[in-house]
């Protein structure tokens, strides 16, 4: 079998092609597997000479910087891309984790120049670092069954009175557990109308007052989404806090009933998200030759279709002009059955907004830990 | 001769070559537990700033973070004591012999293969507001509104409780089956009822392996980590010193914090445990009369 | 503490697990009474004495004190002491807690528990011990702790269940001493359990030998001794020589014998007519080198203080042991004798 | 206590008697009915929900299936994660007995300077929460270049299991008549030779219970495999924590499913144990009672 | 296996813990011999053979098997046997596994070892067992096991610890011919390590009676019965009655005492003279019941087959322990004697 290093010297300039076909160890800390694992796959299969055989592992991303860290101490990095989400990036980048790619390579990857509008401002937040592979809206969006709810509160106000009128049936997860959570918390302060909706700390005054408030009437923040949509499922919470993908994927899956109902804030901002590949220092430059060329495959609108997936992250190609059609059939099967057609136009509608950078949002988790999470323990 | 001389003092000192047999052992505790672990200590003392006891400083000057020492021990005692308490009268029970006892020996150790996910989940659904606990309770009429027991302190508690019980079950049931029975009999024809005989001769004999089982379990209860992120509320009611830790260290990648954290962890951990073994050492540590 | 006159086992009998361990004890123990259970391992000896402490359920059968029925008492309501055979002294506690657990469990004042635990403590002689744990005593000394704490309860019957084996050959003699002393001086009523025949002879008023959980005989030492009912009794009872041999003849209260290469006279025990296949039960001590005596051929020589002990094999290859006063080399050929009177014969009821 | 010695040819008297004398044992009997009522609910809740369509607000699921454990094995790869976890934790049994038992002969038998010592060195890898040592282990197995394999998880995994079968093994040792080893060595029998054909066979039923104790915790070790494992060297746990708590949306099922699996493998290692080893012999070597 | 001509202790001293468990023993073994170490708990019988079978590494002194010094080798080169107190039989393999054990270490050819191990098997009687594990023999089938494992290599010595001692009282007397009769027909040499004088004086050829890990005396059992050295090995050998006495006058061989409530003449051990305080020394068997003797209360009566043993104070409150033929009861008064030859007086040099 291969070495894993395989692939020549770290240093030194990086090929058009590996010399012989390397084995690349895939990390992915983002779920980003499910929506790039068919391009990968297929790309190694036609070019066995350049990638002899892929290796996925998965891990959560807090976890990520503490095993990329070990392995570069030692000398002896045996990940060579990590598909990760915002969080994961900004750590990376804060702790030099990461090969810069740009504008070294920008000319091998041309499909970054197809970017749509949020992809582009996504992979602003990669400096130089990351690559963005995938791209959604996101959220903040409101999930309810029709036949609990049937007048959903329209703003912010009414979502609160909505809470206090029925305590307990208004519930979000853990925002530094929870996808939508988290987008939920940093949709707020647009909502609202907040000072500076990028600096938690001292910028978000009304944000941090309508939480506490709500906090009030709200009992539990699991730990998951997948609870608050089970919750959601079994009648024990009526409105939870979700996203596109959140919204699509479960129903599909049946964790959530088909007939569950979005409904979006009047005057939202949609808090974007993206994944990225990004290469660890210390991964030899024939895997970087190879791994380049993959990500300049996965670039090309008809790869990208297949981040369409199950609306896991709905709509998910990062790049212009991408359309449903040309995704493979099963995905297409299930976003006609689970998809909603109103998503085009609120994402037309809406403003695009990046989230909080990587220091910022680990600030506004501790925030919220403290003074909303812990709030229940303090009195 | 002064060669085998040498030889037998040495020997007769407990020295000889027999204790090569130690070696392996001991290499891998030293480089595998001691030398990172001092390593790790040593990192706790180089904080980007605040000079060497800075870390220290940072976590006990935050309240937020210096309550998770208390929200950890009002976890783990209680979990540990229950653990400890709920065995006792059980493995009493089941110390004779009688049919059925293996079958139900070995369903009680079920719980010991559960691992942490499991639990969770099972916790989760089964207590979960429309799960079939308060299912139950509410077609019994017990209760109009679901009990809620998860996500919470509760939740945490009770899988304390699944995992740690059965260990410390084992382990009580294993130490009182070394309890020579003749001295309950002789206390019983010497007039003692079975509560006195319990309380005056079994419980006794039987505190060594209570504080060895309590501290077992409580070394388990007290590094809970998973459980309380799971079925807690690991903002709030369970955040235990263990998600300090990781939040420190993985989140904020503040490793000289994250090691201070778990420096401190260790230090609170021995401290109970020293406790307990020093309240033993009080008591008598002898031949309980096993019969080998 | 209550006593009583009479206490009375009434058919008893324990079965376990489809197995008789004691099959059907039937005994009445007068008050002030030395009773020693005595038989080989398994016989039964320490159930009939758990049955009695209320150790152990009955399976049938009844226990009474005098007018009272006592078996569907629990131990601790029957006012019993018992000694175990490895002491069961509480090892947490110390000498005098040992002695003094059971007064307290009677909740008596505390002057009295003093006074008497104190007294206790004086009568088997360990005031320089009573701080000690049973750990750092030797093996008599916990004897006595486990005897005192039996007795200190002056209960109306203390039951011992092979106090002694524990003990090296020197101490056991000399607690069997003062086992019989606090018997006689406290006027306890005991029931002693042991496998050593002379351990029962020495200190019981009556013996009850058991075998399989059944009685074969229930007598006063010297009955014992010089009667015993069956050979199985007198195998145990030190009848060492137990030969296969026919009655030749009956003449009154003796016949003759012979087989195995011996010629004897010998006293039956239950009826024998002549032709009868016999065995002849011998002490080693009854069967003397000396002349007109059968040929045999010495094997083994043992040298006891006073006498010789040979192992000896006729011309049968039938062993023999007896007594000599001078020293036979092994190989020797010496003729041996035994008084009709010593030989008991034991014949086909009495097997 | 005497009620659980009853036996059934006791006379029915004494045996009523008894039963109505002790409402404490009806007390924990059903403390322990309640404790089991509660934890097949526990589990079962699991296994219903594994194989349920979907299962809302209602007693049961509205469907069964299976192929959440289809899925969770096709996405997990679950195949060569068993492989490894089942190379890993024989691994870590294997070389923790073969070293630990050794030392735990030297500590049950031997009185020498620092024994005490030597005996708290072993006691604080258990006594330790593994996140406490874990971080700087795995750099230190990285810098040597032997995590991310099968090599470094298993020599992470060694550190709370040596001490562990140490710590299980001294009291079995100290319960074997040394006399027995002196007996060996007067027929003639060397130290080895007393290890392989007198020791060992004497000490299986403890070896056995240490090496149980020692796999249960191993495939159930969380934190020190992950730190140390490496792309081809995930354990079940691994797994089983990522499939739960990594980004990503799953169906509940799946994860359950994979609980299950989990659980389903170390119920079939525990149960196969406890057939050779009495659980009540972990920290000693007793006689049952006859009586 | 290697024979000798002798094995020779030289100044065997062990300590424990700065305590001489053994102090300075010097011994000469001649080959054939059956030796007993004899002495109360404690004494270090154990450790001297211990140290003789190499388990215990000595603090001083040397072991000489003929030329050769023994003491550095280990216990699996010296090519002893031994028999344990608990037999310490391997518990997991059957009794022909035990017994071929160290046949098989020896690394014999398959045929002897098979051969051997059977004539093993038939020499202690243990045929139909052979396939048995150890759990599930008898104490005495048990003792046999440990015998033929430790004769089966043929050693040049057998080292037994108090091998009978977890037996019962009959059983025990059988094993003790038993070994004899082995150690004879084998011609081995044997050293038994026991702490009951009559199983020593029953089966040796020499004692080596040990105290605080000194030797007492050594002597063929004869010598010991009728002349021990001192009080301490008389108490051991059966001198139950040790009583203080100071000496009235001294005539030839025999003096005349008086003290503690008894006037008697008896023979010293040692020298003595006028007025010295002494110990005499009598067994029970030698203080009868008699006229013309020393008035003394009878306290307690034990049956013993054959004969009384009795418990009496004399009138200084001295306890005497005697035989009587005729049951006399307890607060009877009774006149004893003692033949001069049978009371031994132990002077200040042999106390
Ligand atoms: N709990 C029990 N279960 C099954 N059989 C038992 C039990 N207790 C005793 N026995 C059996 O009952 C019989 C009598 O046992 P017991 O203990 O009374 O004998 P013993 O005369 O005291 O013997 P020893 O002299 O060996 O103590 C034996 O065959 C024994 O195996
Ligand atoms: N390993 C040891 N450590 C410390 N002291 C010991 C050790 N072994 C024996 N001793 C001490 O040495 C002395 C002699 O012990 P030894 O075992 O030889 O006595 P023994 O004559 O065999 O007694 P017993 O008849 O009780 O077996 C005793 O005082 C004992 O306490
Ligand atoms: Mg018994
Ligand atoms: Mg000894």
């Amino acid at each position: 079998p291969e070495s894993p290093n395989s692939g020549g010297d770290a240093t030194g300039p990086v090929p058009a092609k590996p010399d012989s076909a390397v084995t690349l160890n895939i990390l992915d800390v983002a779920g980003n597997l499910q929506l790039t694992q068919g391009m990968i796959d297929e790309f190694a299969a036609k070019n066995s000479d350049q990638i002899g055989k892929v290796t996925y592992s998965k891990a959560t991303a807090p976890e990520l910087v503490g095993k990329i860290k070990a392995q570069q101490n030692a000398n002896r990095v045996d990940i060579d891309l990590v598909l990760t989400g915002v969080d994961g990036l900004a750590a990376g980048i804060e702790q030099g984790l990461w090969t810069p790619l740009l504008p070294a390579y920008k000319d091998r990857l041309s499909g970054m120049n197809g970017y749509s509008e949020g992809a582009a401002a996504m992979q602003k937040l990669a400096g130089d670092h990351g690559v963005t592979v995938t791209y959604y809206p996101s959220g903040p969006l409101i999930e309810y069954l029709p036949a609990k709810v049937p007048s959903p509160p329209k703003t912010a106000e009414e979502l609160l009175a909505y809470a206090k009128a029925n305590p307990g049936a208004v519930q979000y997860a853990r925002p530094s557990n929870s996808g939508p959570g988290r987008t939920l918390l940093m949709g707020l302060p647009y909502l609202l109308g907040d000072s500076d909706p990028k600096d938690p700390i001292s910028g978000w005054s009304k944000t941090w007052q309508y939480l506490a408030e709500l906090n009030k009437y709200v009992t539990l923040y699991p730990s998951s989404t997948s609870e608050t949509m089970k919750n959601l499922a079994n009648g024990s919470a009526k409105i939870i806090a979700s996203t596109t993908g959140w919204d699509i994927n479960p129903r599909v899956l049946g964790t959530v009933p088909k007939e569950a109902q979005v409904g979006a804030l009047e005057g939202f901002h949609w808090v974007t998200d993206a994944h990225y590949a990004v290469i660890p220092k210390g991964v030899p430059a024939g895997k970087q030759a190879a791994i380049l060329n993959l990500l300049a495959d996965m670039l090309t609108p008809q790869q990208q279709a297949k981040a369409y997936d199950k609306g896991y992250f709905y709509p998910g190609p990062a790049v212009e002009g991408v359309t449903l059609d040309m995704a493979p059939a099963e995905s297409r099967q299930a976003i006609q059955e689970y998809g909603r057609p109103e998503y085009d136009k609120l994402i037309a509608d809406h403003p695009l907004e990046v989230p909080l950078d990587a220091k910022a949002l680990v600030a506004a988790f501790d925030k919220w830990d403290r003074e909303i999470g812990g709030a229940k323990v303090k009195k | 001769m002064t060669r085998a001389a040498l030889r037998h003092r040495l020997a007769e000192r407990g020295i000889d070559r027999q204790l090569l047999l130690l070696a392996p052992a001991l290499a891998c505790v030293l480089a595998l537990f001691v030398y990172p672990f001092a390593y790790g200590i040593g990192l706790s003392f180089q904080p980007a700033e605040g000079g060497v006891l800075g870390a220290y400083r940072t976590f006990f000057t935050d309240a937020y973070q210096r309550d998770t020492i208390a929200t950890t021990l009002g976890l783990a005692l209680p979990a540990a004591i229950l653990n400890v308490a709920a065995s006792v009268p059980i493995a009493y029970r089941m110390r004779g012999r009688f049919r059925g006892k293996r079958l139900l020996t070995t369903v009680l150790v079920v719980p010991i293969t559960l691992g942490t996910v499991l639990t969770a989940e099972g916790l989760l659904n089964y207590l979960g507001p429309t799960g079939w606990f308060n299912r139950t309770l509410i077609s019994v009429g017990l209760t109009d509104a679901p009990v809620r027991l998860t996500n919470n302190y509760w939740g945490v508690f009770f899988s304390l409780v699944i995992t740690g019980f059965p260990f410390a079950f084992l382990l009580i049931l294993s130490y009182l089956s070394g309890i020579d029975p003749t001295l309950d009999r002789a206390a019983a024809t010497l007039g003692a009822p079975w509560w006195q005989r319990f309380r005056r001769i079994t419980l006794p004999l039987l505190a060594p392996g209570l504080a060895t089982t309590f501290c077992l379990t409580f070394v388990l209860a007290f590094s809970v980590f998973p459980s309380a992120v799971l079925v807690g509320d690991p903002a709030g009611e369970t955040r235990v010193i263990s998600i300090a830790a990781y939040h420190a260290a993985y989140e904020v990648y503040d490793y000289p914090l994250g090691s201070a954290i778990a420096v401190i962890m260790g230090l609170v951990e021995l401290a109970v445990v020293a406790v307990v073994l020093g309240l033993r050492s009080l008591l008598y540590t002898g031949s309980t009369g096993g019969k080998g | 503490m209550t006593t009583f006159s009479e206490l009375r086992l009434d058919g008893v009998r324990r079965r376990f697990g489809g197995k008789d361990a004691l099959a059907g004890l039937s005994l009445t123990i007068r008050r002030g009474e030395f009773i020693a259970l005595l038989g080989p391992s398994g016989c039964g000896k320490s159930t009939a004495l758990n049955c009695l402490a209320g150790l152990l359920p009955l399976t049938e059968g009844s226990i009474w004190q005098d007018g009272d029925r006592l078996d569907t008492l629990p131990p601790e309501r029957r006012g019993f002491g018992m000694v175990f055979q490895s002491y069961a002294l509480f090892p947490h506690l110390s000498v005098r807690k040992n002695i003094s657990f059971g007064l307290q469990m009677r909740r008596l004042p505390r002057d009295e528990v003093r006074r008497r635990t104190d007294e206790a403590i004086k009568l088997v002689r360990l005031e320089e011990h009573a701080r000690k744990l049973p750990g750092q005593l030797s093996g008599g000394q916990q004897q006595r702790v486990a005897i005192a704490r039996a007795v200190v309860l002056e209960p109306s019957l203390v039951l011992m269940d092979e106090p002694l084996s524990n003990l090296d050959a020197k101490l056991r003699l000399e607690m069997r001493t003062e086992i019989r002393r606090l018997h006689q001086s406290l006027g306890l009523t005991t029931v002693y359990v042991t496998h050593d025949q002379e351990e029962a002879l020495s200190l019981a008023d009556r013996l009850v030998v058991l075998r399989d959980g059944r009685v074969e005989q229930i007598g006063t030492p010297e009955e014992l001794h010089n009667r015993p009912a069956n050979r199985h009794v007198a195998d145990f009872m030190g009848y060492r020589n137990l030969v296969p041999m026919r009655v030749k003849a009956v003449h009154g209260d003796t016949v003759a014998l012979d087989g195995s290469g011996l010629t004897l006279e010998g006293t039956p025990v239950g009826p024998v007519a002549a032709g009868d296949e016999v065995v002849a039960g011998i002490r080693p001590e009854d069967l003397r080198a000396g002349p007109h005596g059968v040929p045999v051929t010495v094997e083994v020589v043992e040298y006891q203080g006073r006498e010789l002990a040979v192992e000896a094999r006729t011309e049968e290859g039938v062993a023999l042991f007896l007594r000599a006063a001078e020293r036979p080399a092994p190989g020797d050929r010496i003729t041996v004798t035994a008084a009709p009177s010593r030989v008991l014969v034991f014949g086909a009821g009495t097997r | 206590m005497t009620a659980t010695l009853e036996k059934p040819a006791a006379a029915v008297e004494t045996r009523r008697k008894r039963i109505v004398a002790s409402p404490g044992a009806w007390l924990v009997w059903g403390a322990v009915a309640f404790f089991f009522v509660n934890l097949a609910g526990v589990i079962g809740s699991v296994v219903v929900n594994s194989f349920g369509e979907r299962w809302f607000d209602t007693w049961l699921p509205s469907g069964w299936t299976t192929q959440w454990y289809a899925s969770a094995w096709n996405e997990f790869g679950l195949f060569p994660i068993l492989v490894v976890t089942l190379e890993v934790a024989l691994l870590v049994v294997a070389i923790s007995v073969l070293v630990g038992v050794p030392a735990s002969y030297v500590l049950a038998r031997r009185s020498f300077p620092g024994r005490r010592l030597v005996y708290l060195l072993f006691l604080l890898p258990i006594l330790m929460p593994p996140i406490t040592y874990g971080i700087p282990l795995a750099t230190v197995l990285y810098k040597y270049g032997l995590a991310g394999h099968l090599a470094g998880v298993v020599l992470a995994n060694l550190v709370p299991s040596i001490p562990f079968v140490i710590l299980t093994m001294t009291p079995f040792i100290e319960q074997i008549d040394p006399a027995v080893e002196r007996a060996a060595r007067m027929c003639g029998a060397r130290t080895w030779q007393v290890f392989l054909r007198i020791l060992s066979p004497l000490l299986v039923p403890g070896i056995l219970a240490a090496s149980i104790l020692v796999l249960v915790r191993t495939v159930g070790m969380f934190e020190l495999t992950f730190l140390t494992a490496g792309p081809d060297s995930q354990t079940l746990v691994v797994a089983l924590y990522y499939s739960m708590s990594a980004a990503g949306i799953r169906a509940q099922q799946s994860v359950d499913a994979m609980a299950v699996m989990y659980t389903a493998s170390m119920l079939v290692l525990l149960v196969v144990a406890l057939r050779f080893v009495n659980p009540t012999q972990l920290v000693a070597r007793v006689k049952e009672d006859p009586d």
